[in-house]
Order: C-alpha cells, then structure tokens, then sequence
C-alpha cells in the first residue's frame, strides 16, 4: 500500500496579479520507505504542493484532485481531523531555519510541544524525548541546549532543530521543503548525511532545486516544470539518462558539467503556454511543440517523461 | 545581559527626568522672584534648582509647597488613571489580538472604523458627550465632582467616590482603548506571517494552542515601545476629562495653573507627570526583559 | 592592479562590556590586471566584508588597499569619489541592488548622469547598447525592478556597472540566489566580458565549483583570514590546507568536528589557529601559536604549520 | 475592503477641501463680524442667526467659519514642522548608521519619554501663545515617532545593496538621501503626515480649550470652553455648544480616514498563499 497517493492534483490561487496556477494535473505516488525527490527550480510550484498536501494554504486556494493518504483522502478532512495528521501522521521540515522557530521559546519545548500532543505523554516524559530528539539530531550537549533559545543556536543547529520537529513523533510521511537551502557547504554535507541516516525507514517528499542533493538523498526524483510533472525516474536513470530536454539543460548548466545555460526563462505560472511549457527555451522544439500539451509517457520500466520527442 | 538592559534604561530615566528637569528651570528663571539664589551663576543656579527638586522643595504656589499640593492631588487621579490604564491595555490588547487573528472578517473592519471614530473625537467632546447622555437624559452617573453634598453630613464614602469616579474612569478607557488596539492588531498581523507559526501549524497543534503559545508572546513583545506614547496621550487625555468632571485632580489643577498663569505649580505638575511616565517606562521594560529571551538570556552567534 | 595588505576589518558590540567580532583580520593579497582571483569561504567568514572594505563602502580598521598605486584608504572623501567609479561591485541579491522606484533605464543612466557631461541622446544610445551587451530587451528600459526577474535584474546591475568602464570588478555571489540554469547564463556572460574588455575581477563565492568556473587563482577564506592561496588547478589538485579539502570534499569530514564550530564565536580565539577547533590533524601546537603563511609551490601559500 | 477605503478616501478628501475651503474664504462667507455683538444674548437658531447667537450676543456661524483658520494652520503648520524633523532625523539616522543612529536612536527615545502635553502648555504660556509658537512646540515636542519609524524604515534598505551600488558609482551621501533614500519613503512620510495634522489639529483645539489658543483669532476650543463653562449644557443650550465640537469630530474624522486609505494604499496586505 502507498502511504501517499496524489492523483490529479491542481492548486490555484488569486492573487493580484491575476490566478497562479501553481500545480497542475500532479500525479505522485510515494510507497512505504520510499523517498522522493521532488525537483525544480524558484517558482514552479514545489512549495505550493508540498503545503497542499498538508494543507495549510490560505482558505481561498482552489485545490482540485485527491491527495490519499493511506487510501484516506485527506483534501475531504474536516481542519479538526487534519490537525491529527499533522505532526503525528505527516510532518513537515521547513526551509529557512532562521525564521521557523519561534524566538520566545525554549527550543526542547518546540520539540516537546509535539510529542506531548501526539503521543499522550506526560510533559516532563516529552521533554526527555525531545532531549532524545536533539541527540539523534546530533546536537551535543543536548540536556543544555534544550533549555536554550533558538538565538543562542547557529544556522546549522538550527535546522538539525527543526529536523528533530519533524521527525519528532515517527510520522509515516515527512515531507522536507529544502532543508538544505542556504546553509555552507560542510554544514549542508552533515544535513544531507543526518536526512539520509534519521529517514531509513520512512518515506518522505523531498523538495529542492539542487538535483545532487536529491540524488544523495532520494530513491526516485520527479523533475517539476512550470506546475507540472516532466520526469519521473529512479535517481539512477535520472542521472544516468534524462530524458526530458529541461532535466538535460539543468545537468549541462552545472557548474562542474559545462556552464552551458538553457536559454530564457520559466513562464509565468499566471500566463502558461498552451503547448509544451519548456517550448521556447528547447533546444529539440518543433513546429507541434508549440500547440500540443504533452502527456505523461512510460519510456522504460518506471521512467515517465512529458515531451512530445518521445511520444 | 539583562543587568546591562536594565542599567541602560534606568540611564535614559535619568537623562529623561533631568532634561525635563532642565526645561522647566530654563522657564522658571525667566520668572521673575519664583525662585531663590539669582545671585549666582547660571549652573551654580540649576544645581540648586535640582537639589531643592530631589529634595523635594519644588517652590510656593501662593504661599502653599507645591509637591504637598500635587501630592495630595495625585492621589485623586491615580484614582481614575490606574483604572483607565489597566483597563484600556487589557480591552485595547485583547480585541486587537482577537481582530488581528480573525483578520479580514466583516467584524474586524467594523471594528476598525469604530476604534478610528473613537480616536477622531477629543477626550473632552467624549467627556460632554457622555456627561450629556448618561448623566443627564439617563441619570446614571452624577454630573460631575468627587462626592456628593450628602457626604458633609454622613463622610464620605468609598461607594460615593467609586460612583463619581465611574464615568471619567469610562470616558477615559474608551479614549484610550484605540491606540492599543491598533498596535496589538498590527503586531498580531506581522506576527501570523512568521514562519515559525507556519511550523507550529505543521506540528498538528490546534488553533487555540498556536495562538495562545506561539502568537501572543511575540506579538505582545512590540508593544512595550510604544508605551512612552501610550502614557503621553493618556496623561494629556486625563487633563481635559478632569476638567470636564470637575474631578479635582492633576488635571483640575493644571487648568488651575494655567488659569492664574502659576509657573511654579506648572513646573511642578510637568515633573509629577515625567515621573509618571519614567516609572510606566521602567516597569514596561522589566516586563520586557522578562519575556524577550534575547535579552533575559542573552549571549549567541554574532 | 590591486593589492591588498594586511586588511583588518573588526565589529564590536555591546555597551558596557565591548565584544569584538573579527570579520576581516590581516589578509593580504594581489590581483594582476586582468586576472580573477576567485575568494572562497562560507557565509560569515567575512568574504563580503572584504569586498565592501576594500571599495571602503565600509571603513576598515586598519590595512592598506593599493589600487593603480593608490592607497584608496588614505584618499580624501572628494577624491575617492572621483576613483571610485573605476572600481565596481555587483552584490548578491539582484533584486535589492536597483532601486525600486527608478525605472530601468534610469537605473542604467544614473552612473553616466553622476560621471560628466554627456548629453540626453548620447545617454539614450548608450543605455541601448548597453542593454544589449547584457542580453536584455529594448523594452525593458521602461519597467520596473519588481517587473523583472532575478536573472534579468543581475543583468541590469551589471549594464549600469559597464556604464562606468570600470578596471576592477568585484562580484560578490553574484549568482548564488539564482537558479542554475540563469546562473550558468550570467556566469557565461561574465566570462565573455572578462575576455572581451580586460576585466580584473574579485569573484566571491562559497560555491567552489563556480569559483572554479571563473577564476585564474583561488583564495580561500577561513573566519576572517586567507588560509590557502594559489593558481585554480593547485588548489584542486594540490590543496595543502585541511579546510580546503573539506570544501573540496565536504563528505570527507565526520560530524563531531564540525559541530564543534557551531558553538564557538569567531571572537573566542585569541591564540592560535583559526582552524584548530575544527581541524582533524590538529595538535598542541596548533592551539597556542599562530601559523605563518608558506609558500609551497609557485605563488602557491597556505596558512598551516603543519604542512611540509 | 479595498473598495470600502477608496470610498473613505473620497469622502474624508472632499470633507477636507471642504473645510480648506470655508477657511480660505471664511471673510466672504461669515455673514456677520466674530467679533460684533450683533443679535440678542442666546438666540435660538433662526434666520438671522443661523446657529444662534452666543451668550454676548456674536452670531455662532460666523465665529464657527472664523474659527476654522486656526485649526487648520496650525494642523497643517504643526505636521509639516514635525515630519520634516523627523524624517531628516529618520533619514540621518538610518543612512548613516553607527555612531550617529545610536545618538539620534536615543535622543529619540529621550523626547519621547518627555510628558509633551504639559510641556506644551508651560511653553505655549511662557512663550505667549500665538499660532506660531503652537506650530513651533507641537514641531519640536512631537516629531520623535515619525522620526522612529522613517528611521526603522530607511534602515531596512541602507543595509540593501542598491544603495552601496549607488555610492560605489561616486555619489555623494546627500545625492543619495535625495535622490534614493526620500523617494523610497514618501509614501510612509505622507501617511505619517496626515496623522500628524490630525494630532496638531486636535492638540491646537485642545489648547484652545484650556485657554491658550492664539489670542488674536477665534478657536473653536475656547467657543467649547465658553459654552461649556458658561453652563452651556446644563442650560440646554445645545447650538452653542455643539457646532465647535461636531466641527472638530468631523474635521479629525476626514483627515483620519484619509490616513488610513493611504496607509492601506502602501500596505497592501501581503497575499500570500500559504496561511
């Protein structure tokens, strides 16, 4: 049975400017110990569906589809029975740990707070989980440091925190939004390493816009475009042979993989082409190209690609 | 860390009490024979001026020792400030945390335009205004003073005097309550956009919870700044509806002041009314202190 | 072209009890002309500061900044506003480098307006052409920064500096906000530029790979001082320093040593080497005396006592 | 909501020019001399006397639509003196940074720990109250909030890069106060200045109430006092009471809704999607 289940999945919303279709049409399965990467760039939608499946968008957004959760469809809970998801169930690592942790308070209380909620625990008996928690998470000295205040912490502690957060209640599903985004080159090597070991047995959705990082951390990699799906592979394939010309591009405008840039920019997520969305920066872009939106297509066992190259 | 706070604002508190303590000398020598020791130098004077001040000899108001006389009525307008201010901060707190939080509501925006209405309209119109409606069509409240003539025969009273305090106590609540309610709802709507209650969410706990824990705290802690302000406004407001009740307090006796053109009870009245606020200043920073761990604990990266 | 001698650049804090942060702390080096010295570190190491001390948008504390035989540090106000031009910066985030209320093409004037006498049409056919150069469209003259991408906006900040024909660039993560794709295009352009008008160049990154993309020699930084300087092929190949192996390979390194880091302030240190918390092949020595620069290969230096 | 302010906006503008209006011509559209006694002692409203007469006998009206001057001048006068301490305050500040912020930052905190109110009154009595001098003690006693918050805001983008930009293409600190740093906060400075006009309008009819309004021109605060001390509601004589005062309520009312469109204007609140 997959723990999560996203069949047709479309997120709109209004904004001033005008409606951001910011998901469109996603299909994503995650099996049990399964992780995914979801991969894509600034504004294409990744953080959007993240926060659809937990739902904790504002009331307006349009959200069409099922999101299941263990076969449950969590788009149709009442906000009482989404909160007993939260955190127990589903729990979510936020990007930038220098604003998501509230100032005020101790940051074993933060970590506690959840535990003593989920699990019916004594609060004394959260507090030395969460102490547990802060160990796992490899924080020295974590008897003293869950007495301290998230400013008395380092940019680095600070995301092993919100980690210890997430995974705080052995949730069955995590979903991390760029943990690693913003953080130096050593301080991301050990995060990427404790995701790796602390998520063994678990599945989870992995955002971010750096394909090797995912690659490091991921069973499976789904390349996002514009607010759709464009690949979806095992790492290995992914790496080994991308199919869509986009996941090409990303690879050849890597630094240490020959600088070369795909040309102009993502469309706007207010104002989508009609045809294939990575139309006018493709290289291999034909006359159909343009008018025709192409599907999901099975290329090998488990490798999908939307392109009309291979269709 | 704390400590270093701490001394830092009593610093100011000094600095503040001796600049007013420098304005007041500044216009007190022009005075002619309102003060002793004009044969001296001008430091040599002030000096004096601020001895004989922390001493507690702030001059003659026709013959009578200007800290007595204020003394006496200081008590009679803490009885309608304390009230006010204690009241105001907490209606003014709680509505403007409730509409912050329900941002956006039919019931926030009507709000919203009764709190600007409220504050459009001086302190001494509302004064009239409530005088006319409950004490003279509804005959609640007692017209004006601080006791009734009954009282020369039976003494008075605390139950008379709480019934003559109750409508300025009103009037000033009300006059006041806008300006807390703008800045508790303001910090409330800056607080909610924080990611770390988009974390608090994400952990499953219940709206209640989040607010209660995550929002009020931080939102609560912007407010201390603006108390100064607050304090300011309040103390003038209070002038006008004392005026106005007959209330024979601080305010009364300002209007007194000014009427017989009194400079030294002026000054007296503007120093009273410097420590009020140092004092309202200092108890808003300890609370602060207390509650804002970047500071009652100090230390971290820099 | 620039030299660089024992810059120091200290913050302090605090009241009653002056703590001192050293961001900067006796860093010396050179860029011939038309060279790229690429500068290495990670965030709060100080990479920026240099930068910014150097064109003395900050003041430092003490040290010398040699530019065309100049010492920009002793210059008058007037004069240094005179040179400054000749010396540009491109900062990390684009979007907050222009000036939100200035339309584009203001925003690419105001360098030519504030330099000398040139008149309305002139200015009109250059900020044309300089849109060009950078790859942007005629009709982006008249949009806002808020209107354009991070990409594009990078682009603008780097026409208005081409405006001024400066010598000396210094780049400043100049891509690290944006997303590979448009970053591979930017760092292109830059190397174009680099080839076509002579640019000498200070890249600062905390990106090694794109450091490596850009620059002849590479600096790397270490809480506020240089700890390896060399040729790029050197410090990849031949990287002496035990930090920069780590930034070479950051799995390389286990867990307790860096965590040891997160706990200690840059200020802390009084004795000994900046890296000694962290360094895997420390000894005793290393705590109490301070290491002297070597020269280990040609124009090839590293910070570390232990090297032989 | 949006729509609703505009509407405010509209009609606070047009309450406004309205008042402006009577005051600029107020001569022409008083029908009687403030000062003459020119009916009976507490006429009654009728057709001579459109709001009655006082209890000396002057037409109400007329002093009404004298009145308004002073209100407005000292409103106006008293905003800009505030506002133009304290954004070049503000802009000094948070520009330079350092050394000269933290001097500013607590000369800041010191005027505002001040009790101005009744410094105000002490002043205005010793420097002989006159519509100048309130302009000059409301300027001088009131600018420290403006000051703060254009300092927290200029602060917010002299740490940004375009303005190291700008003064590495060799401008000069005030080119860029000028040219880069006032326009980027005009918004907030026009907003702080409507609030402002509110207070010194408020603040100049206070005074006059407490009798120290310019001797030489009517204020509506001494017609409140009058009638107020005089008996005037005890009497139920509500035409010399009320028009000062409803005059005051609707003029503060207009200027405070047009703050607050403003203040929405150029606060959009954040749309954001996720809660």
């Amino acid at each position: 049975m997959s723990v999560l289940e996203i069949i047709d999945l479309k997120t709109w919303f209004q904004t001033q400017d005008g409606l951001v279709k910011a998901v469109n049409s996603v299909n994503l399965r995650i099996e049990k110990n399964e992780r995914v990467g979801l991969v894509g760039e600034t504004g294409c939608g990744k953080t959007v569906l993240s926060f659809s499946i937990i739902r904790l968008l504002q009331p307006t957004t349009m959200i069409e589809g099922k999101i299941l959760y263990k076969s449950k469809d969590i788009l149709k809970l009442s906000e009482r029975e989404m909160q007993k998801i939260r955190g127990k169930e589903i729990a979510m690592i936020l990007q930038n740990p220098t604003t998501a942790l509230n100032p005020v308070l101790k940051v074993g209380d933060q970590i506690a707070e959840a535990i003593w909620l989920h699990q019916g625990l004594k609060k004394k008996e959260a507090k030395e989980k969460a102490v547990e928690m802060l160990e796992a998470v490899k924080i020295p000295l974590a008897e003293k440091r869950a007495n301290e205040y998230p400013h008395q912490f380092s940019g680095g502690m600070k995301e092993r925190a919100l980690i210890a957060i997430g995974l705080a209640c052995c949730t069955s599903l995590i979903i991390a939004d760029e943990p690693t985004r913003g953080l130096d080159v050593t301080t991301k090597a050990q995060i990427i390493k404790l995701m790796k070991d602390m998520t063994k047995q678990r599945s989870m959705l992995f955002i971010t816009h750096d394909l090797e990082v995912a690659a490091e951390i991921c069973d499976n990699i789904a390349m996002m475009y514009a607010g759709e799906l464009v690949e979806y592979a095992k790492t290995d394939d992914v790496f080994k042979n991308p199919l869509h010309p986009y996941t090409q591009g990303i690879f050849n405008s890597l630094p240490n993989r020959g600088l070369k840039p795909i040309k102009g920019m993502s469309p706007s997520l207010i104002d989508l082409p009609s045809g294939c969305r990575f139309y006018q920066r493709c290289d291999y872009a034909r006359e159909i190209c343009k008018n025709r939106h192409p599907e999901m297509v099975e290329m090998e066992n488990g490798h999908f690609v939307r392109c009309l190259l291979y269709d | 860390m704390r400590a270093e706070y701490l001394i830092k604002r009593v610093f100011y508190s000094v600095l503040v009490f001796f600049i007013t303590v420098g304005i007041t000398f500044a216009v007190l020598r022009q005075i002619p024979r309102s003060y002793p020791g004009l044969d001296k130098s001008v430091i040599a004077q002030y000096f004096v001026y601020i001895y004989n001040v922390l001493q507690g000899d702030w001059g003659y108001s026709q013959g009578v020792p200007v800290l007595g006389l204020i003394w006496e009525k200081l008590y009679w307008s803490l009885i309608i400030l304390v009230p006010a201010i204690s009241l105001s901060l907490l209606i003014g707190i709680l509505v403007g945390a409730h509409f912050g939080w329900k941002r956006g509501s039919k019931m926030d925006a009507s709000v919203l335009n009764v709190m600007m209405f409220t504050r459009a309209i001086p302190p001494y119109w509302w004064a009239i205004m409530f005088i006319l409606i409950f004490s003279f069509h509804l005959d609640l409240f007692p017209l004006g003073g601080y006791m009734s003539i009954s009282a020369l025969d039976r003494g008075i009273s605390y139950s008379d005097i709480l019934y003559h305090s109750a409508l300025p106590i009103i009037t000033l609540t009300v006059y006041s309550i806008p300006g807390t309610y703008y800045l508790m709802r303001n910090s409330m709507l800056l607080t909610v956009g924080e990611d770390y209650i988009l974390t608090a969410r994400a952990k499953g706990l219940s709206e209640k919870y989040v607010l209660f824990k995550h929002v009020l705290k931080n939102a609560m802690l912007p407010m201390v700044t603006m108390i100064p302000l607050e304090c300011a406004y309040l103390i003038a407001g209070n002038i006008f509806i004392e005026i106005i009740f007959s209330w024979p307090g601080i305010g009364l006796l300002t209007f007194d002041a000014i009427a017989a053109k009194d400079f030294s009870l002026l000054q007296g009245i503007v120093l009273i009314d410097a420590l009020l606020i140092i004092i309202a200043n200092f108890s808003a920073d300890l609370f602060y202190s207390h509650i804002d761990p970047r500071i009652k604990v100090g230390g971290g990266n820099v | 072209m620039i030299e660089v001698e024992n810059l120091k650049k200290y913050f302090s804090s605090g009241m009653l009890r002056k703590r001192y942060v050293k961001a900067v702390d006796d860093v010396s080096f050179h860029i011939e002309k038309g060279e790229t010295l690429g500068l290495v570190g990670e965030s709060g190491c100080g990479k920026t500061t240099i930068g910014k001390a150097i064109l003395k948008l900050i003041k430092p504390t003490s040290g010398r900044v040699i530019f065309d035989g100049v010492d920009l540090l002793k210059l008058k106000k007037k004069k240094l506003r005179r040179l400054r031009p000749r010396m540009q910066m491109i900062f990390q985030d684009p979007d907050s480098s222009l000036d939100p209320r200035m339309k584009i093409g203001d925003s690419i004037a105001e360098p030519l307006k504030l330099q000398g006498d040139i008149n309305k049409g002139e200015i009109k056919g250059k900020i044309l052409e300089l849109v060009e150069t950078v790859g942007l469209n005629p009709e982006h003259v008249n949009r806002y920064p808020y209107q354009l991408s991070g990409g594009q906006n990078q682009r603008v900040v780097l026409a208005r500096i081409l405006a001024l024909n400066p010598d000396f660039i210094i780049a400043d993560e100049p891509t690290s906000s944006l997303d590979v794709s448009v970053q591979a295009q930017i760092l292109n352009m830059m190397n174009d530029l680099k080839r076509e008008i002579h640019l000498t160049l200070l890249f600062i990154s905390h990106d090694l790979e794109v450091v490596r993309c850009m620059s002849d020699r590479i600096a790397v930084m270490y809480q506020g001082k240089i700890v390896e300087i060399g040729k790029t092929e050197d410090i990849f190949d031949y990287a002496k320093h035990p930090y920069t192996n780590t930034l070479i390979s950051p799995t390389s390194i286990g867990d307790r040593v860096i965590l040891d880091r997160d706990m200690k302030n840059a200020s802390d240190y009084t004795l000994g080497c900046v890296f000694y918390q962290r360094c895997p092949f420390a000894v005793e020595r290393c705590s109490k005396k301070e290491p002297e620069m070597i020269e280990i290969g040609k124009k090839h230096y590293v910070l570390c006592d232990r090297v032989t | 909501m949006y729509k609703y302010r505009k509407i405010g906006l509209v009609i606070g503008i047009s309450v406004l020019a309205a008042f402006v209006l009577i005051a600029i011509f107020s001569p022409v559209l008083a029908p009687y001399d403030p000062y003459k006694i020119t009916g009976a002692p507490l006429e009654k409203p009728n057709r001579n006397h459109l709001l009655g007469t006082n209890n000396m006998g002057q037409d109400i009206f007329s002093r009404l639509v004298c009145g308004t001057r002073a209100t407005l001048i000292v409103g106006f006068g008293g905003a800009l003196l505030m506002v133009l301490i304290g954004t070049c305050v503000g802009i000094i500040s948070g520009y330079y940074g350092g050394k000269i912020d933290e001097l500013l930052t607590r000369a800041v905190d010191v005027v505002m720990a001040l009790p101005m109110f009744p410094l105000l009154i002490m002043l205005a009595m010793f420097l002989k109250p006159s519509i100048l001098t309130l302009i000059f003690l409301m300027g001088i006693l009131g600018w420290t909030g403006c000051a703060r918050i254009i300092r927290s805001q200029v602060l917010l983008f002299s740490e940004s890069n375009f303005i190291s930009g700008v003064k590495a293409i060799g401008a000069s600190d005030i080119y860029i106060m000028v040219k880069h740093v006032f326009p980027n906060i005009l918004p907030l400075v026009l907003v702080k200045f409507v609030f402002a006009t509110q207070d010194c309008m408020l603040m100049e009819v206070g005074l006059g109430f407490l009798g120290l309004g310019d001797p030489f021109m009517i204020d509506w605060g001494q017609m409140i006092n009058r009638a107020y001390i005089k008996g005037g509601f005890a009497l139920g004589l509500w035409w010399w009471l009320l028009p000062p005062g409803v005059s005051i309520a609707f003029l503060s009312l207009a200027v405070a809704s047009v703050g607050h469109s403003f203040e929405n204007e150029i606060n959009p609140r954040l749309r954001r999607m996720i809660l």
